[in-house]
């Protein structure tokens, strides 16, 4: 029988395992080529021919370039590989972990001073937690996110 | 003889690195973590160890995917500073003890630990971030340092109880070394956080300060907590926390000597995305 | 499920693969080795894995003194072979087996054996020559390989104990993936050799045939063999010969099960500088 | 109390522990630059200069052009690594650890053919085997050494 797996039921949270790490190898060698100051110089100079050095898929390059460090994560990246493209762009590993929760910049910081998240209900998927898939995505964005959901929903009658 | 004569604990967020190197640790947001070191600050002037043996982890900047040793041992004379992506941190090289170190290692492997000797290698804000924040800003960094470095980036990494026996060994192998050596052993990294998905930001002060209150006085059986409790509990990135059972395996109470005694504890949320703990432990022997 | 089928043990002298490559098998010299070797090239090829897991010694080729890995998986999809300082063999790529290489890595790190994990290595004569003994000169290798490297250059290397134990663990990792596999394991390196100093040339075929005796009957008592024994019975390079331990402990009977059959066994000397041993026990699970 | 090193005491051996790989470092890592092709070349066209760039001792430097690889190992060196010296100069593994018993290619040659070399008297310090200190250098040479070394004491009144 295969080995276990425990923790494939945690609300938003990949586990960098062998799997995902075969997944990710060339995005995460990639995010490790900008350790290089002229490197990363080279990349922000031209991040598409950059990144079509490297035998990335198409998903990763589209997600590099946009900046998603979820569909990063989904595709195989590991958070302190993916930090070197933060680093690049001049952003806090705070600047980054938040982009990841749909909260703006100011309220995942508010959230972190006043204690961070809670563990409660976020232990186990399905429970009722801010970090379960049906609450995303958090903060003022997603009230927006989910008035125009509502609306799009309205006006095609509601499908 | 060598002989281990404290453990520190501490979290090594490089966000303090960044408040540190950039002037900031009197700042509002800094001051009350940086005010939970100063006793830490006085403590060490007063006990200058002749080496640190520091277990942390590497992320992804020696390592990367080319390669992952379990543990890994620097053997190597210095070690340079790193580039982490925003330019290496302004802080000393860090001067190895060759010959403890390996000396270390050549016991440990004998007695079934299978390192991974590293002579060359530079090392991250998971090592320098404890030296600053324990020494502050020298010009050179006061004692010699031997990096020992724990996979926690890919899975799997080393149980607790398996970085608990380690700890074991490592004071077996100190102890048997024979020059004159006040070593001290640090275990950093942790504690609750998480840097990825919905759920970034995770914080469990609970789960965190009863890590602390077992880690002083059952780490044997603090060292049985399975892995997908301290991910579930304390985050992704909490992981990190098995790395203060080797430490804390070092000490003279798990070898059947006298309980060590608490010099300092401290607890703060938030640094960055992180919680930082800190705990300084004596041997009485 | 994959299961281990055979153990196949042999040395892994670079002259033999000298020989191979420039046709120099029929001479004089070389003809009574490789004729050692037919009937193990008929029986593999009426008995073909799909993945054989090699363990062999990197010789300072892939790791040199900046970083020595005590136990070593290629977890890569292929591996390119080195250039040993004559030129890379004219031998083809190895194939890797990234998803039973990742699996078993898993398995025996969660049973306490320390490895490190590598993705991109390039491997020398130590993997190289045992397939060709095996295989000929194919096109390409009929089958994928799982390299996996033991440091045996710097001491301390492994105990026979420690080799012995990791066989067993990897055995039960072998058994818990979910594919139908055709594994088998070699342990290569050996048999006695010095390379080394006035006693270069040190041949104790005695000391080399009991060891044939007692891997096959006795390998539990073999494995406490203590690493000085095979330092001044087989000459400092002899010591290669715990590698084979690992394979062995991979065998049913140590778990418990059948004594597995004795399909081939050959001893010659000299091959350049070392006597080469030879067997293949087959698991009668 | 220091850690056991019981194999100090076999003769003509030297085991590669982490005092000599401390010891033997740059000299090593030397050998590991000539597993490039260019390196070799380079290597060949000026020996001592591109020694020079090495931070080696003028011990090893020496010990590396005069091709002494039993000095090579007293100093720091590990066979494996030393053979890419070999492998520089086109030689086989046969003919580098012959090189260190003093015997010829041929003498060493035959004695690996005629079985290799006995254990007996070889296993520890002070017994009376071919490998033990006072018995070298070993083969043809040494007769030679040895009655050079008789006429020099006769020449020098036996001093
Ligand atoms: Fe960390
Ligand atoms: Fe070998």
């Amino acid at each position: 029988m295969a080995l276990d797996k425990p923790y494939l039921d945690v609300p938003g949270t990949t586990i960098f395992d062998a799997e995902q790490s075969r997944k990710g190898y060339w995005l995460n060698q990639f995010c490790t080529s900008l350790m290089k100051p002229e490197n990363r110089a080279r990349f922000l100079a031209g991040e598409r021919a950059y990144l079509d050095q490297w035998p990335m898929s198409e998903q990763q390059k589209l997600a590099v370039l946009a900046r998603d460090l979820n569909r990063c994560i989904a595709l195989g990246g590991n958070i302190y590989f993916l930090a070197r493209i933060g680093a690049t762009d001049g952003k806090s590993f705070q600047q980054m972990a938040g982009s990841m929760t749909g909260m703006s910049e100011e309220e995942y910081r508010a959230m972190m001073v006043a204690g961070g998240r809670s563990p409660e209900g976020n232990r186990v998927l399905g429970e009722e937690g801010d970090a379960q898939p049906h609450n995303q995505p958090q903060g003022e964005a997603s009230r927006m996110f989910r008035e125009a959901g509502c609306l799009a929903r309205a006006k095609n009658g509601g499908a | 003889m060598a002989k281990i004569t404290a453990s520190v604990y501490t979290s090594h967020v490089p966000a303090i690195g960044v408040a540190i190197d950039g002037g900031k640790t009197a700042e509002p947001y800094w001051a009350p973590l940086f005010a939970g070191y100063e006793p830490s600050k006085q403590w060490i002037e007063a006990n200058r160890p002749d080496v640190v043996f520091l277990v942390y982890n590497d992320h992804a900047t020696a390592f990367n995917l080319d390669l992952i040793p379990t543990f890994a041992i620097g053997t190597g004379a210095e070690f340079a500073v790193a580039d982490e992506g925003w330019g290496p941190r302004p802080v000393p090289k860090v001067v190895g003890h060759p010959e403890l170190a390996s000396h270390i290692a050549q016991s440990v492997i004998q007695d079934d630990f299978d390192l991974t000797l590293v002579n060359r290698m530079e090392v991250d804000h998971g090592l320098t971030v404890p030296l600053s924040l324990m020494f502050g800003q020298p010009e050179a960094w006061p004692c010699k340092v031997i990096p020992f470095a724990v996979n926690v980036v890919q899975y799997p990494v080393p149980s607790g109880a398996r970085c608990f026996a380690l700890g074991q060994a490592i004071r077996r192998a100190v102890e048997s070394f024979d020059d004159n050596l006040n070593v001290q052993i640090w275990g950093t990294g942790g504690m609750s956080h998480q840097l990825q998905g919905a759920r970034a930001g995770l914080i469990n002060a609970d789960w965190d300060n009863r890590f602390l209150d077992r880690l002083i006085a059952d780490p044997a059986g603090l060292s049985k907590v399975p892995h997908i409790h301290y991910v579930r509990e304390a985050g992704s990135e909490g992981i990190e926390l098995v790395m203060w059972l080797i430490a804390r395996g070092a000490m003279a109470d798990v070898a059947g000597g006298p309980a060590p005694t608490l010099k300092h504890r401290f607890y703060h949320v938030p640094a960055s995305n992180t919680a930082v703990g800190h705990l300084i432990l004596e041997n009485n022997v």
